[in-house]
């Protein structure tokens, strides 16, 4: 392998991995403040990329510029953290939080298995392709390789963007503030008057909004059809497990070894390039049980 | 410290509940007669109820685990671990009677369950589910991919085995078959209900609620925990095992997550930690599953997923949770009575 | 080897043989189609054009006066809920005749079980060349090509057109599909020009959501042919990406499912790619688009779908047309009102009839032999994607395994003669 | 001379800054039940966890009969023969009293009878003994976590001594009890062990009890032994007085 390739396997891999850490992002997070593992985000996904094609095909065909699909991603990743991450913490979690972790977990199962269905009902199961996105910025050229420079540095800007600013808002700010509070201690939290309900509610709405905002920015890069969410959900479960549940920079640090571990394998070895991602999270669990940054609970007799 | 009741009669521990249970012994053994009727007045039940039993047996060693309060979100592995198991002992060996595969896909779980067992035994919560998760993808993955030994997405085909000996025709077969799975759910299920309420059993299920004192009783957790997670392999493995022989073909998607959380979904339905909900939840799921399909289309999956919230939300028991209820609001309201 | 249950119920059945049956109210007939899942972009189509035909034959009053009644299992319920649902209605609901399927694992499934359920089944659209070079059946039946024919078509059209090439890759979905067709187009291409190198093999996963990799490597590898075979979402991606990125201008694309995708990827599939549709199955058919009936049947099928015909509805259409020219032949041979199970059997050897395509005949191991249609893109305005140009018609008799032939043994027999002794047909578009 | 039953040597170990063992040696006679006193946070809790193996000493030994059991795990010190109470009752709260007993004889016979019913075990007779000694008998059939507190508490030594340990370490067994009750369940507590033949010894913060059913007592300051001696000699020291009883009172 030379250098050239090993770089090409290097631009690949981040662009890749950009994707899985958005994606993975809203799962840590809602994970990290409310110890729900949400199934129901790979739905989610997919809802932020069908709304996304949706209102881009709606928007453009009056003439609007291809731009436009910038904003309108936002938009889309809005209202699937709205009109469906709300709905779902205050008429389904909310009832459940007091109960066994499996059974959280299952709601947001029937959820998913649901919102499967939803999304065939409204969208139909031929795939949708809305590329103008990614048409719009045009193409660089590396080693005599040709990249997209939507996929090369606009994805990669993106998540990282989104993980400054997060870790921003989480630390910097008073609702951040009071979000690690309610994480860390919900008692305390609401004996000093912070409404953990209202936490709840708005730290699933961030993180469904998230999942929508990983599918808004994957549309213009693959097809939308049913069934890409129940993919997604995997890998982002093996990001967020292998990163220790909750780690917003170990999440950020995973999906880049998921995404270079994948991209060096197309490389060298392709027939392995689908078991990197678990292989990855089984070897660091091995190692490290509580993922690559989370702590150990320590057990108080 | 000196409330007096006849505490004995009054509240039995969950242990003794099960084997005291005459009323639930009989209605077992009622229930098993009329499933093994269904051949001769449903036939066209037959393959259904075959194939929920099969299920079924999975939903059991999901449902074990539960007792140890623990979910695995990959048991599915070890259904496919032994459907394969059995596929390419027949493959090898066309004309293998079936009880060789079923004991060859049992055995295929057992060592699999040991290898990954003594792995994922460190592990709680989360964890424990999201790692079983991961070894049923790798699974999952190898099978996909190493298209010339696993045919990959399509699968391996079974060949009818022999059994005793015979060879059978399709319809023959399916009866022995449906009779011997059933005479399985009977023995298997009367065998885990035994076992979760010997010693061992009793040392697994405390895994649930405090392992700082089983490490204290001299016992080591994840022993106690391996134990458990074997026999769930095990009851899983027999399942697929069933289910690839009944189906003719086995696919990678036996290892699929999806089949994992189907299975933690029917045992919670069924009754989270009952040995008969198991069988009931499977039969409702297939049934639900098969006539939604047949008849509301392509919304097979959100009627499901409706019936899944509607049962967390409102019978957080499962189905023989609320019987339990049902059967025990008629009981008081008969000592009202009299 | 026979039990003894099956061989007295066909002893039973045996007296009844001579006797033609009593006609019905209607003829029921089951169909599996992918209603849900990737394959949906297949199965879909299908059951639309499964309904138009339905109702165009019950219009002009069914067979032989019998209205037809079609009921519908969803192959992605998963294989359980397809089998079980595939006996009830055979055992319970008195379906006759079953299509059956997209699939080509559960065709796998399905056809031992239509053999012992005793069900004519017809395979209407799976590709599996390995079905009846296998095993006999008595039931089974195909309505159309196989692999096979499909592949060997492409490899002729890319010999043809573009005989000088050295380096080819393949980039296809890592499933039975995609293996098999890949392993009977490179012995065939192995077989009748030596010299090609294959520079790459990429079996990305199934429903794969991107292929920047493959092509960031396809791009450093630069082979004048890559082969893709995948189809559905997955394709649509594959070329959305690879022409985004301008693999499409410096390699050839040879995509034998591209038809079906034609109207989804628009301009994205750029002129001068080999394309098929898995046999002679276009909306512009050249021999077929001046027909009347072919031209009001895809008026009334992208007036009700608002998309145009892709290869399951002319497969769909071969499938219903096999079933009327059966019960039809089996009417007229045996002078009954309507016939039995076994004069339906009888009248599908050597059956031919006509979907929407080219007529179609079933051979005396049940295959049906196909003419297989090979094109190449253009983007000439005339629709707002790529249609064909240059379109040839191979003769599915010259170009399908020899029936007791074992594909791949066959294909790596042949050699470069072997293209100029196919008989083709060949349009301008 | 007999080794003693239990002996530590200069146990070491700090969490971040604060020393929590500093330099123990302590040699724990059988048959004289020793009381531990001290001020919260000077190590007493964790000297117990250090002889049950649950935390490793940075430096320094446990030996139980003359033998080194510094680098075994609980489990394995626990089948020598040490059990352990705790201050928060650790018992298996789905279980019914006599259960969580039996579950214990099961775990000190093995695997004598793997499929025979736990209720129906040869043990039951045994157990239901131990359930009279510490007078909760009547709760046998009950669910521990339907039970006061102090019930459990008694359970949780139950479930220790039906380990038939020869040493039971036994953190404040009367914390969390009415302190009416406190005498009564020493005096159940000392009674069992007495019959059981187990030595103990207990964190205790009630000086009063201290007084009346300790042979022993030692206290504990800064992670280490301040003071060792009879229960006359030390609650009668002035350093004590101003130490430890000044605090608790």
């Amino acid at each position: 392998m030379n250098l050239t390739i090993f770089l090409l396997a290097l631009f690949d891999g981040i662009a890749y991995a950009a994707l899985v850490f958005i994606v993975a992002l809203g799962l840590t997070l809602i994970f990290g403040v409310m110890r729900i593992l949400n199934v129901a985000h790979g739905s989610l996904y997919a809802i932020g990329a069908y709304a996304t094609v949706a209102l881009t095909g709606f928007f453009l065909s009056l003439g609007l510029a291809p731009a436009l699909s910038f904003p309108l991603m936002l938009v889309a990743a809005i209202l699937v953290g709205i009109l469906l991450g709300g709905p779902i913490e205050w008429l389904l979690l909310r009832r459940i939080y007091d109960k066994p972790e499996v059974l959280q977990l299952l709601v947001t199962f029937a959820v998913f298995m649901i919102l499967e269905d939803v999304q065939r009902l409204v969208w139909g199961t031929q795939p949708y392709f809305e590329a103008r996105a990614l048409q719009a910025l045009g193409n660089v050229t590396v080693f005599g390789v040709t990249y997209t420079v939507y996929q090369l540095i606009l994805l990669p800007a993106v998540a990282l963007v989104l993980l400054l600013g997060l870790r921003f808002f989480l630390r910097r700010t008073i609702l951040g503030k009071l979000i690690t509070a309610t994480t860390e201690d919900r008692e305390a939290a609401q004996s000093i008057g912070i409404d953990a309900d209202k936490v709840f509610l708005l730290t699933f709405i961030v993180g469904a909004a998230l999942g929508g905002l990983g599918g808004a920015l994957a549309s213009p890069t693959t097809s939308i059809l049913p069934g890409m969410g129940a993919d997604m959900i995997v890998l982002s479960f093996a990001v967020v497990a292998t990163a220790g549940l909750g780690q917003i920079e170990g999440a950020a640090l995973t999906a880049l070894m998921i995404g270079l571990g994948r991209s060096f394998a197309v490389y060298v070895w392709p027939e392995v390039a689908v078991l990197v991602p678990y292989l990855i999270m089984v070897l660091v669990l091995l190692v490290r049980p509580e993922g690559l940054f989370g702590s150990p609970a320590a057990r108080k007799i | 410290m000196s409330i007096h009741s006849d505490a004995g009669a009054m509240s039995r521990s969950p242990a003794e509940k099960e084997t005291r249970m005459t009323a639930g012994t009989w209605l077992a053994i009622a229930g098993l007669v009329l499933l093994a009727a269904v051949p001769i007045f449903a036939p066209s039940l037959q393959l259904l109820v075959n194939l929920a039993l099969a299920k079924g047996l999975a939903v059991l060693g999901v449902t074990v685990l539960l007792r140890a309060g623990q979910v695995s979100f990959g048991h599915a592995l070890y259904f496919a671990v032994a459907a394969y198991a059995g596929a390419f002992l027949l493959a090898a060996w066309p004309g293998a009677d079936l009880l060789v595969v079923l004991l060859a896909g049992a055995l295929g779980a057992a060592v699999s369950g040991l290898l990954v067992g003594l792995f994922v035994v460190r592990y709680r919560g989360i964890f424990f589910g999201m790692l079983n998760l991961a070894f049923s993808m790798i699974f999952w993955s190898i099978l996909e991919k190493f298209y010339h030994v696993t045919g990959g997405a399509d699968g391996i085909r079974l060949p009818r085995p022999s059994v005793l000996g015979m060879e059978m025709g399709r319809h023959d077969f399916e009866l022995v078959l449906f009779w011997l799975t059933l005479a399985l759910v009977g023995g298997l299920g009367w065998f885990t209900l035994r076992w979760l309420a010997s010693p061992v059993g009793q040392l697994f299920r405390t895994v649930k609620t405090n392992e700082t004192r089983l490490e204290y009783l001299g016992v080591s957790p994840r022993r106690a925990l391996l134990s458990g997670y074997l026999l769930s392999a095990v009851l899983c493995g027999v399942g697929g095992a069933i289910m690839g022989v009944a189906q003719g073909v086995v696919t990678p998607e036996y290892a699929w997550w999806i089949r994992s959380g189907e299975m933690v979904f029917i045992a919670v339905l069924g009754g989270a930690g009952s040995v008969p909900g198991a069988f009931i939840g499977a039969l409702i799921y297939e049934f639900v599953r098969v006539f939604a399909s047949a008849f509301a289309g392509d919304v097979w999956q959100m009627l499901l997923g409706g019936f899944l919230l509607v049962i967390i939300l409102f019978a957080p028991g499962g189905v023989v949770g609320l019987f339990e209820r049902v059967t025990r609001r008629g009981a008081a309201k008969g000592e009202e009575a009299a | 080897m026979k039990t003894l249950f099956v061989t007295t119920a066909l002893c039973a059945a045996l007296p009844m043989a001579a006797l033609a049956a009593e006609k019905p109210e209607t003829l029921k007939i089951g169909m599996t189609t992918f209603l849900t899942g990737p394959a949906s972009v297949f199965g879909v189509p299908a059951q639309e054009a499964a309904k138009i035909i339905v109702e165009n034959i019950n219009a002009e009053g069914g067979i032989n006066g019998v209205p037809l009644e079609v009921s519908f299992i969803d192959e992605g319920a998963g294989a359980e809920a397809l089998t079980s649902e595939y006996r009830r209605l055979v055992e319970s609901e008195g379906v006759e005749v079953m299509f059956a399927s997209i699939s080509s694992g559960n065709c796998q499934t399905l056809a031992p079980l239509a053999e012992d359920l005793q069900v004519p089944n017809f395979m209407w659209d799976c590709g599996t060349q390995k079905i009846f070079e296998e095993q006999d059946y008595e039931y089974v039946f195909r309505t159309q090509a196989n692999a096979t024919p499909e592949m060997l078509a492409a490899v002729i059209y890319l010999l043809k057109t573009k005989p000088d090439f050295k380096t080819i890759a393949v980039v296809n979905q890592d499933y039975a599909w995609g293996r098999d067709s890949w392993n009977i187009f490179s012995t065939a291409l192995k077989a009748m020009k030596p010299d090609v190198e294959v520079v790459g093999e990429f079996f990305p996963k199934f429903g794969a959501p991107d292929f920047s990799t493959e092509i960031s490597r396809l791009q450093a590898l630069r082979p004048d042919v890559i082969l893709s075979t995948s189809w559905g979402g997955d394709l649509d991606t594959f070329v959305q990406q690879a022409s985004q990125r301008g693999l499409t201008n410096s390699s050839t694309f040879v995509l034998p499912l591209a038809e079906s995708s034609f109207e989804r990827l628009g301009a994205s599939l750029p002129a001068g790619h080999i394309v098929g549709a898995r046999g002679d199955h276009y909306f512009l058919h050249p021999e077929r688009r001046e027909d009347a009936d072919f031209k009001a049947f895809m008026e009334e099928y992208e007036s009700r779908t608002g998309q145009v015909s892709v290869y399951p509805v002319f497969h769909t259409s071969q499938a219903f047309a096999a079933l009327q020219a059966a019960y039809s032949k089996a009417i007229e041979e045996n002078g009954v009102d309507w016939p039995s199970e076994e004069q339906l059997l009888a009248a599908m050897e050597g059956l031919e009839f006509q979907g929407l395509g080219r007529p179609v005949k079933i051979r005396e191991d049940h295959q049906g032999v196909e003419d297989q249609m090979m094109g190449t893109t253009v983007q000439n305005g005339d629709y707002p994607f790529a249609t064909m140009k240059n379109i040839m018609i191979f003769d599915g008799d010259d170009i399908t395994t020899p029936v007791g032939e074992e594909s791949i043994e066959w294909v790596s027999g042949l050699d470069a003669s072997f293209i100029d002794t196919v008989a083709v047909d060949s349009f301008e578009n | 001379m007999s080794a003693p039953l239990l002996e530590t040597r200069n146990l070491m170990i700090r969490f971040g800054g604060v020393i929590a063992a500093n330099d123990v040696s302590l040699k724990i006679e059988a048959g004289r039940n020793l009381a531990i006193i001290g001020p919260n946070g000077a190590g007493k809790t964790t000297f117990l966890n250090i002889c049950t193996g649950w935390i490793k000493p940075k430096s320094g030994q446990v030996l139980f009969e003359g033998e080194d059991i510094t680098p075994l795990p609980p489990r394995k010190i626990v089948r020598r023969g040490v059990a352990r109470a705790f201050q928060i009752p650790q018992l298996f709260t789905e279980h019914t009293a006599l259960e969580n007993l039996l579950i214990s004889a099961a775990a000190r016979e093995g695997m004598r009878h793997p499929l025979r019913d736990l209720s129906r075990v040869p043990e039951r007779e045994e157990m239901m003994h131990l359930l009279e000694m510490v007078n909760c008998a009547d709760v046998a059939h009950r669910t521990v976590d339907e039970l006061s507190e102090g019930q459990r508490k008694l359970i949780d030594i139950a479930v220790a001594l039906a380990l038939r340990p020869r040493l039971l370490l036994m953190d404040e067994p009367t914390s969390g009890v009415a302190s009416s009750q406190k005498h009564k369940i020493m005096e159940i507590l000392i009674r069992a062990l007495a019959e059981a033949r187990v030595t103990s010894v207990f964190v205790e913060h009630d000086m009063g009890i201290v007084g009346d059913y300790a042979d022993e007592v030692a206290v504990w300051n800064a992670g280490n032994v301040q003071l060792r001696g009879t229960p006359t000699e030390i609650l009668e020291h002035p350093d004590v007085i101003r130490d430890v009883i000044g605090e608790v009172a």
